[in-house]
């Protein structure tokens, strides 16, 4: 229980130091350091998969994002705040009302109104064709969610390929670096693809799988490899859309064989549930590259 | 399990994968014979919701609680039907505003957004709207960065902001609706709200939640630069359809989840915001200058009025008189969809405008009624229709909400309603008159490509026949009406 | 196909088709215009004439087509609507002859004619209104369609008569939007009745109702031209001669005027109107009208802009009748619906020649112009008269059953009013036809044209916009000179009142 | 079929003088317009008394050649047929003479209409088509005098012509049908009779040249050609009587007040005229104060038909015979005016002023004229005795003043030069406009016995002319006038350049007065000045508005205003939720 | 359990005021992404509270809600990020 409390603690400490810092290196490290604090906070509520996503996308891949802006972030004007008194007096009395509000509303749903839809998710676990609830959950009951998830992804990608960024300049040779890649990288497929084959029956699955190959995807442009120029290739552009491509002819198909959309045959919904989730980490991946490069990645 | 809803839902997506893959010619004509594909099979399932009433369809075969289900009333028919039919118009436009594969980024982009637009409607899960929203929201804001120049980048990031504040406000509300409740089904949800701080909270930040993305009077400041920056189709579907999406699930969250009658005062704070909204959109959208702004802010005023239909439906049902209440809901609908129709024709006019005369400054339209005359006609109807004057639409929806409103004795609903029309006759002449002002030269000015006067001349069409023969839409709003007294049909 | 269900509808259904069809004509192509003009204005009055006959022996005339579950579009036609159909019908088809004439050879030709068509179109549709709602849409369709007519010219001050237009006639549309929406939600969908539909509501709703003729006596004043709002009319006059003509004598004043004769005796009803003691301001209001109208065209020193101001106060008889409670007020009031129509269009062609052929607008131009164009003088002489009330024209007929109804009703400063509306009338028109006939002519140098024929001089201008004045001028002479007959508007308009006063 | 006479007898002058329009049928014109008012003539003659109603011309027009119809129907055709020969010799060239022609032609129409009209509507017609028709004959010299006489004839017009129109309006209203037979009683039992008789009597009394309204006469006759003026004063005055005649109550009455104000009013109108023509300078301007004065006898006459003792009849017949003496002198007094100004050779000159000299006596009523015979009528009324009493004594004063009258206009005439008038017909003048005039003083000279026989057979009971009585009354007259004249003389010889009351007496006065008073015009002047700083005023309040609202629109647009919006817009909600469940 | 779940949620709603309050306060872009991250995950946090209340085994529904919510924020910011650079190269250009 106190180790809760002090979690918590340290949790506000952290968010509060980074979104008042003033210098922006300080303020993303602090934010990386945030995500880490929480990923352990979700650990502790028994929700290993989110820990895992928490860590791997909230704090690492973001954090990365944000490092390669906050470069650009040199200017002086990264603390300044609103100018009126009068201003500030409002947005800090909204801010109030906000958390009041929350926290009164919270405080009063302590205790839990009903069964919800756990036992029911327990119950129907075993024809969802995955062992793990959250899995079963993500890629079976509400795979619509999922599905349009990995569209918000691909829709990201096509933006930032629409706003036509302009590619960084090649990085000089890094010995170090090219050593460490050359060790971490294959380390991080490996983990990636256990990742993606523990989560039909433990934590894990397709967007934390994907996060680590995207971290592997970040350590080699960090070495040098030019994502964003051969981004116009076609190759690319197809593991880019395959993951939401496959997801949605595997719904659309399933309906025409006389089911409602996105309803596994009982028999094959295990191995459909697996195929999807190996096509769609590899677009994931691709995409979190993608993410990484046009935000500024590299340059001076 | 009907055909029609897989195309409906796959076609708009299956497009954009396959323009994103392919961008040439081949890949085009594919991709906009798939869409086609979805709005026929919009046309089909709304037979389908006509004779058979409303449909419910489970997702992944699981039930309420545990999957997401679709559910499809007249409301949520008409408003898939408008989606169609408006996407079909603003693709025939971008065909010719883009001029082959100038952009060939736009059509995948579009496509999702379509694709979007379709689902928002469908689903009766307040998690996934969630999700829906959010993934309009990144393809608008990806659409609205397209034109490329300084002021447009920064005014999608803006807007890009405020929406993804407004979807956080909203996602806390639905954490406290789910915590509270259970569940996460509209159908389920409905009633069972009850009254406690949790409820007060969750629909109060819902509604701010989404107020903010529908840019209601005081929440509107991202709405002008980025629907007035966007290229032409774009800002066509953002004013006419995007905007309506989150009004569309505020609709659904007011008038499902609680129960109306109970929050009259809250009613009125947004009736009363609406009518701020009105008479301050209509003043701006006066004073501009360039014409897309003119339109936009029309729509920050034309909004307002839609937000009436919480005071004067609520207020009905309050007096137990659910004739009246029948009679706002209908003016209320009729209204979206004029007004869609009407915003987005008077959107694909400036861009033609803006093609064929080099510049949207209303002063440089001078002989613009001699040059394109079709286009301008069209700006006409559609600002009838805007007006509320009779040959339109935008007539029989403020007719229906005047007479809601006499009834319930709301004289200054009554008062807005009208002095909102004026005010709109302000600004829809003022483009009249200066393109009907004979220039000393008469600028020489290359034709209107057919496609675009096509598109423009068949919202029109669709804005009189909707005057003239109202009757079918009215049809379709009654199914599936949210009366107490279940479905009055 | 049962003629009773698809004769209305083919009366506004032939303009539209003519205005759809000049769309599709090229500009260039000005014979085939006029004869699709012409084709359309004529089927129109066969049409008018066959369903006049069908009215006289007694046979009903109704399409209703439903717009929504409680509202329904009406055309109908009725004996009022007769009256009216008939006069837009014959002055539409010579109006379309004078502006072929008079547009020969300026630019937008199709544009005009389109609109022009449309705002028939409009007007049929106003005239054949079964119920509220069917007229104010046609009411609004009406504005929208005389918009592009005013500012045809494209010139600064056509857009600026045309704002004043619009700022007019739009806050008119939506005050009477706001009425009849709320007569709506009292007693639901309101057919066109003699004796009126309000009635029973009295009792309950006094102040309601008197609250709802305010509404829609100001949103049809806007179109009556009734004093406050009048200012639209006079400036509306930069338009071009035929569609000063058309809307000053034809469509869109008529509209507003018809459309309080409707709301007087067939939505209110004239009894209960007098009960709730909305006519006698409304007589005075028009009163004022008319002395102040005749006052200000006293004034103008541009021949249109005199013709506008008269036109006000002329429009205000019209009112006046109708507010005056009996049976000769109402006779007076529908006859000269018919007679200022034919009067004033007659003024208006004439106002057109010469602006047209020599240039002349101001009044103090026309000096001797009766010697080389006694013609249309002639015509203008008969029409101002007719304007002054001297007997043998149409207007004495109408200012003699207005002054009978005024005394009758016992109100006897409507007489004065009419008297002294009269002379003001003679002040303002016999200096223009002293100064025509007998003063010194000024552009003697100017060489006549060289063509004498047995009747027209050589002075005189072309044929089209000759013909449509002179008719007019006779059928305004003719309808005064044998106004007992039962064909003509007095005797349609003794009709009328009987079946409407019948018990 | 007969009643179609009356129109066509109407309106045939009205139809040539359409015809008169047309470039080819000019010539064949001049031939035929003396000879219109030829079908009126025979009509008034012969035909008998006819009765005919039109239902669907005007509101059902009613023609009636009754009595009193048929004897003014025959004086203007008689006058017309005169004056027609007359103006076809009288005009200097061919093309003001076709102008002076259509109109001419229109005025008669109107005039022979209105005798037989028996309706109010069509008699209104036809008196309107009358007025405005002589409108042109007066100003058709063009000179600024007759422009000024014309405009002063229209604006009183005009004003006979509403007074008129509210007055048939109230009385028809009253009767409910416009028929001439049911007006009086109509007006008889009226409640309001009193403002409708005067509305008529000043209706009528415009054209008839009742005092204050007959300023007009004095200034439209002299302007008017010399035809023009012989038929204005011959028959279209009398038309107003007529119009008494036909719509006043006579004898229905209860109280004598109004033919005790007609009366005096009659009276005042002979010594006024006769004053005013007495120090006129101009031969036309005294005949014009002359029929102002013979006016009053017929005014005196419909005063005396208004007696509510039944006397009407007799009154009727003296007024119509008064009417036909009058005009018949009138108009040869006007020819012979006209013919003088053109007679060249001294024969001529001399017969002229014989004529003109007897017509004067036959109006100041010396024995053995028509004249007289008209005043002895007029003395015979029985109209109760304070008539009977004052009428010999009356009618002898104002025998003198006419007698006076007359003297002046003789030695006006001897001393009038004859203008240099060019022979637009190559032979002598006074050859084609002789006919004409001798014409009608050989009528005026027959007329004692020949009146009485006309009067009688048109259906007027009247006692024929007897001169044994006349001589003593006419002796009475003579011997009193002749010292007189005598005793005055120096006074109707003088001459002067400028008359004492100029021509048009009151209206001159009254005109003057009205055009120092500012016009309207400048009146309304008075307020445009401040208009222009008003308009100033709202402009600049406008644009300090809309700088304001811009103003308010960009701060708006600022991020943190958006978030203040978003955070107020819930906590407001929230408020609002919980204010009903808290 | 109770007391694991309120102070999660406590914490969880005291970092949605601050992250609004900084989100509000400060103008420049990337603070603004990093008080909306924060807020974002604050948000999850309250979800995962939630989930937590009962005894037995957490509520997986809320769990892959705030998966797929981290995966929305991510596609958001990065795209707000490649927002911000072009913005940049714009000023620069």
């Amino acid at each position: 229980m106190v180790l809760d409390l002090l979690l918590a603690a340290s949790l506000l400490l952290t968010a509060w130091r980074s979104l008042y810092a003033n210098d922006p290196l300080q303020a993303v490290g602090l934010f990386v350091a945030y995500g880490l604090l929480l990923a352990l906070a979700w650990a502790r509520l028994d929700a290993l998969d989110v820990a895992l996503a928490e860590a791997g996308i909230g704090a690492g891949l973001t954090g990365a994002l944000l490092l390669g802006a906050s470069r650009h972030a040199a200017d002086r004007s990264f603390s300044d705040r609103i100018a009126s008194p009068m201003m500030r007096a409002f947005l800090a009395a909204g801010a109030l009302s906000l958390t009041s509000i929350v926290a009164l509303a919270l405080w009063s749903l302590r205790k839990p109104r009903g069964p919800g839809i756990a036992p029911l998710v327990s119950a129907k676990l075993s024809e969802s064709g995955v062992k793990h609830p959250v899995t079963s959950v993500l890629l079976n009951f509400r795979s619509w969610d999922t599905l349009l998830e990995i569209g918000v992804l691909v829709v990201a990608a096509f933006s930032i390929l629409a706003l036509r960024l302009a590619r960084s300049p090649p990085r000089k040779y890094d010995p170090m670096l090219a050593a460490l890649v050359r060790v971490m990288v294959p380390i991080l497929g490996v983990c990636g693809g256990y990742l993606l084959w523990a989560g039909s029956h433990r934590p894990g699955g397709a967007f934390q799988a994907g996060a680590l190959l995207g971290a592997a995807g970040v350590l080699l442009q960090l070495a040098g490899y030019d994502l964003l120029a051969d981004s116009a290739r076609r190759g690319f552009r197809a593991l880019l859309v395959v993951g939401f491509g496959t997801f949605l002819c595997v719904g659309i198909g399933v309906s025409t064989l006389g089911h409602q959309i996105l309803e596994y045959p009982p028999t094959q919904a295990g191995s459909l549930i697996f195929w999807i989730e190996l096509v769609a980490t590899i677009s994931i991946a691709v995409t979190l590259n993608l993410l990484y490069a046009a935000s500024g990645s590299g340059a001076t | 399990m009907s055909g029609a809803l897989p195309i409906l839902i796959g076609g708009p997506f299956a497009a954009a994968m396959v323009s994103f893959l392919f961008t040439g010619a081949i890949g085009r004509a594919l991709s906009v014979l798939l869409a086609t594909a979805s709005a026929v099979a919009a046309l089909a399932t709304s037979i389908e919701v006509m004779r058979s009433g409303v449909q419910i369809h489970a997702l992944a075969g699981w039930g309420a609680p545990l999957g997401i289900e679709l559910r499809i009333d007249g409301l949520a028919m008409l408003m898939l039907l408008l989606t169609a039919g408006i996407s079909l118009a603003v693709t025939t436009f971008a065909a010719g505003y883009l001029k082959g594969d100038a952009q060939p980024h736009f059509w995948p982009l579009w496509y999702f957004l379509w694709g979007a637009l379709n689902t928002v409607f469908l689903v009766s899960d307040i998690f996934s709207l969630y999700v829906c929203l959010e993934l309009i929201t990144l393809a608008a804001v990806g659409g609205t960065a397209l034109s490329g120049d300084r002021i447009a980048l920064s005014a999608s990031l803006r807007y890009l902001m405020s929406a993804i504040m407004g979807s956080l406000a909203y996602l806390l509300g639905v954490a406290m609706i789910y915590a509270q409740v259970g569940t996460l089904d509209l159908t389920q949800l409905s009633g069972r709200l009850g009254s406690s701080w949790s409820s007060g909270a969750a629909l109060s930040l819902v509604t701010a939640g989404l107020a903010m993305k529908t840019a209601l009077f005081p929440l509107h400041f991202w709405l002008p630069a980025a629907h007035s920056l966007a290229p032409a189709p774009i800002s066509a579907a953002l004013s006419a359809m995007v905007v309506k999406a989150s009004f569309y699930v505020l609709l659904r969250f007011w008038f499902q989840l609680s129960e109306p009658t109970s929050n009259q005062l809250a009613a009125h704070l947004l009736g009363a915001l609406g009518m701020a909204a009105v008479l301050w959109g209509s003043v701006q959208a006066a004073l501009q200058e360039r014409l897309k702004l003119v339109v936009a802010y029309s729509t920050v005023a034309q909004i307002g009025y839609l937000f009436f239909i919480f005071p004067l439906f609520g207020g009905a049902l309050a007096a137990g008189r659910s004739e009246w209440a029948q009679e706002a809901w209908k003016g209320g609908i009729i209204l979206i969809l004029a007004h869609a129709v009407a915003k987005s024709a008077m959107f694909l006019v400036s861009g033609a405008l803006l093609q064929t005369f080099g510049s949207d400054r209303i002063s440089d339209l001078k002989g613009a009624a001699v040059r394109a005359p079709l286009t301008l006609a069209a700006w006409g109807i559609a600002g009838i229709s805007l007006i509320g004057l009779p040959p339109s639409g935008g007539f029989i929806a403020k007719w229906l909400l005047l007479t809601t409103a006499i009834r319930q004795e709301y004289w200054l609903y009554v008062a807005v309603l009208l002095l909102g029309g004026l005010l709109a006759s302000v600004y829809v002449f003022r483009v009249l008159w200066h393109s009907f002002l004979t220039p000393e030269e008469m600028p020489s000015v290359s034709r209107i490509p057919g496609s675009m006067s096509i598109s423009i001349l068949a919202l029109t069409v669709v804005l009189l026949l909707m005057g003239l023969r109202p009757a079918i839409p009215l049809e379709f709003t009654l199914i599936g009406i949210p009366l107490p007294a279940g479905d009055l049909r | 196909m049962n003629w009773n269900f698809w004769l209305p509808i083919f009366l506004p259904l032939s303009s539209l088709v003519t205005a759809l069809l000049i769309l599709v004509i090229r500009e260039n192509q000005h014979r085939l215009r006029t004869f699709v003009n012409l084709l359309g204005a004529t089927l129109k009055i066969v049409m008018v004439a066959v369903v006049g006959y069908g009215v006289y022996t007694q046979h009903a005339y109704e399409a209703r087509m439903p717009l929504s579950l409680t509202l329904d579009l009406v055309l109908r036609v009725d004996d009022i609507s007769l009256l009216f159909l008939a006069l837009s019908s014959t002055l539409w088809f010579l109006t379309t002859i004078f502006a072929v004439g008079y547009l020969e050879g300026s630019p937008h030709q199709s544009r005009f004619f389109c609109f022009f068509s449309l705002c028939m179109t409009a007007t049929m549709g106003i005239s054949l209104a079964g119920n509220l709602i069917t007229f104010l849409i046609f009411y609004e369709m009406l504005t929208l369609a005389t918009y592009p007519l005013i500012v045809h010219r494209g010139t600064e001050k056509a857009l600026r008569a045309g704002r004043i237009y619009l700022a007019y006639t739009l806050v008119g549309g939506a005050v009477t939007l706001a009425g009849t929406a709320w007569i709506h939600t009292l007693v639901g969908p309101t057919q066109f009745a003699h004796g009126g539909v309000l009635a029973p509501l009295a009792p309950t709703h006094r102040h309601q109702l008197q609250a709802i003729f305010t509404l829609m006596i100001v949103g049809l004043g806007v179109k009556a031209a009734l004093f406050p709002l009048h200012g639209w009319l006079p400036t509306a006059m930069v338009a071009p001669a035929p569609v000063s003509a058309l809307l000053h004598a034809v469509a869109v004043v008529k509209a507003g005027v018809f459309g309080i004769v409707r709301l007087i005796y067939d939505v209110f009803g004239v009894k209960f109107a007098v009960s709730l003691g909305v006519l006698a301001p409304l007589s005075w209001l028009a009163g004022f009208t008319i002395v102040y109208g005749s006052i200000r065209a006293l004034f103008q020193h541009d021949l249109k802009r005199r013709l506008a101001y008269s036109t006000v106060s002329q429009l205000s008889y019209i009112v006046l009748g109708a507010a005056v409670f009996g049976a000769s007020g109402t006779i007076g009031a529908l006859a000269h619906l018919v007679h200022q129509g034919l009067m004033k269009i007659t003024l208006f062609f004439c106002a057109g020649i010469l602006g047209e052929t020599w240039g002349i607008h101001g009044v103090d131009e026309l000096s001797g112009i009766g010697r080389r164009m006694p013609l249309t003088m002639g015509a203008f002489t008969i029409a101002a008269f007719g304007m002054i009330g001297t007997p043998p024209m149409a207007g004495f007929v109408s200012k003699w059953y207005l002054g009978l109804g005024g005394v009758r009703a016992g109100d006897y400063w409507v007489l004065a009013v009419l008297i002294a509306s009269s002379v003001l009338n003679c002040a303002y028109f016999l200096p223009i036809i002293h100064d025509a006939w007998f003063g010194k002519s000024r552009q003697d140098s100017v060489a006549l044209p060289q063509r004498r024929s047995l009747v027209v001089p050589a002075a005189e201008t072309s044929l089209p916009l000759l013909l449509p004045a002179l008719v007019t001028a006779f059928m305004s002479l003719t309808a005064g000179l044998f106004a007992g007959s039962h064909f003509s508007p007095l005797g349609a308009a003794r009709l009328i009142t009987e079946r409407m006063y019948a018990p | 079929m007969n009643g179609a006479i009356l129109l066509v007898s109407a309106l045939i002058p009205l139809v040539l003088a359409i015809t008169g329009l047309l470039n080819g049928a000019r010539v064949a014109m001049d031939r035929i317009t003396p000879w219109a008012p030829l079908p009126a003539l025979l009509t008034a003659l012969i035909a008998p008394s006819l009765q005919v109603s039109m239902p669907s011309l005007l509101f059902g027009a009613e023609f009636d050649l009754d009595a009193l119809g048929r004897v003014f129907l025959g004086l203007s055709a008689v006058l017309w047929l005169a004056a027609g020969h007359f103006s076809c010799g009288y005009f200097e060239n061919r093309k003001s003479e076709r102008r002076h022609r259509f109109f001419f032609l229109l005025t008669m129409s109107g005039n022979l209409g209105l005798t037989v009209a028996a309706d109010a509507v069509t008699f209104y017609s036809f008196f309107a088509l009358m007025t405005f028709s002589a409108y042109p004959l007066v100003i058709h010299d063009g000179t600024e005098n007759s422009r000024r006489a014309g405009r002063s004839y229209l604006r009183l017009a005009i004003l006979g012509e509403m007074l008129l129109l509210s007055g048939l309006l109230l009385a028809t209203s009253q009767a409910g049908s416009t028929e001439f037979s049911a007006l009086p009683k109509a007006i008889a039992l009226a409640p309001n009779r009193n403002t409708i008789i005067a509305l008529l009597l000043a209706g009528f009394g415009v054209k008839a040249g009742l005092v204050p309204l007959h300023a007009w006469l004095p200034l439209a006759h002299p302007a008017a050609p010399a035809p023009a003026s012989a038929v204005l004063s011959g028959t279209m005055i009398k038309a107003g009587v007529l119009g008494w005649l036909r719509v006043l109550p006579l004898g229905d009455l209860e109280s004598s007040t109004w033919s005790g104000i007609l009366l005096a009013s009659g009276i005042f109108m002979n010594l006024y005229g006769a004053i005013c023509g007495f120090v006129q300078v101009r031969p036309k301007e005294a005949l014009a104060y002359s029929s102002v004065s013979q006016m009053g006898y017929l005014t005196l006459a419909a005063g005396l038909a208004l007696e509510p003792d039944g006397v009407a009849p007799a009154a009727i017949a003296a007024c119509a015979a008064y009417t036909v003496h009058h005009g018949i002198a009138k108009a040869a007094l006007f020819l012979g005016v006209g013919a003088l100004s053109h007679a060249d050779g001294p024969r001529v000159r001399v017969l002229l002023l014989t004529g003109s000299l007897y017509c004067g006596l036959s109006l100041a009523g010396f024995p053995l004229t028509t004249g007289a015979y008209a005043k002895w009528l007029l003395k015979s009324i029985p109209a109760g005795k304070t008539w009977n009493a004052w009428a010999s004594p009356l009618l002898l004063v104002t025998s003198i003043a006419t007698a006076f009258l007359v003297a002046r206009i003789i030695m006006l005439l001897v001393r009038l030069q004859p203008d240099q008038v060019k022979h637009a017909y190559g032979f002598p003048l006074a050859m084609r406009l002789l006919p004409a005039w001798g014409s009608l003083v050989l009528l005026g000279v027959l007329g004692p016995w020949l009146l009485p026989i006309a009067l009688r057979s048109a259906g007027l009971h009247v006692t024929s002319f007897s001169a044994l009585e006349h001589i003593g009354g006419g002796a009475a007259l003579v011997l009193w006038t002749t010292p007189l004249l005598y005793i005055g003389r120096r006074l109707w010889l003088r001459t002067a350049a400028q008359p004492a009351i100029p021509p048009g007496d009151l209206l001159t006065f009254v005109g003057s007065k009205l055009e120092r008073l500012t016009p309207i015009s400048k009146f309304l002047a008075v307020f445009t000045p401040w208009k222009k700083p008003f308009s100033r005023f709202t402009q600049i309040r406008t644009e300090g508005l809309i700088k304001a609202v811009v103003r308010m629109e960009e701060a708006q647009t600022r991020w943190d205003f958006g978030m203040i919006a978003l955070a107020l817009t819930w906590t407001t909600l929230w408020v609002f939720l919980h204010w009903r469940t808290g | 359990m109770t007391a694991q779940y309120s102070v999660y949620a406590l914490a969880g709603g005291l970092l949605v005021g601050f992250a609004f309050h900084a989100l509000a306060i400060h103008t420049h872009v990337l603070k603004r992404i990093l008080a909306w991250n924060t807020l974002g995950s604050a948000a999850f946090l309250v979800f995962g509270a939630i989930a937590r209340r009962n005894t037995g085994a957490p509520d997986p529904v809320p769990h892959a809600i705030v998966i797929t919510g981290i995966v929305v924020a991510i596609s958001s910011t990065a795209l707000a990020l490649a927002l911000a650079r072009r913005i940049d190269e714009e000023n620069k250009k």
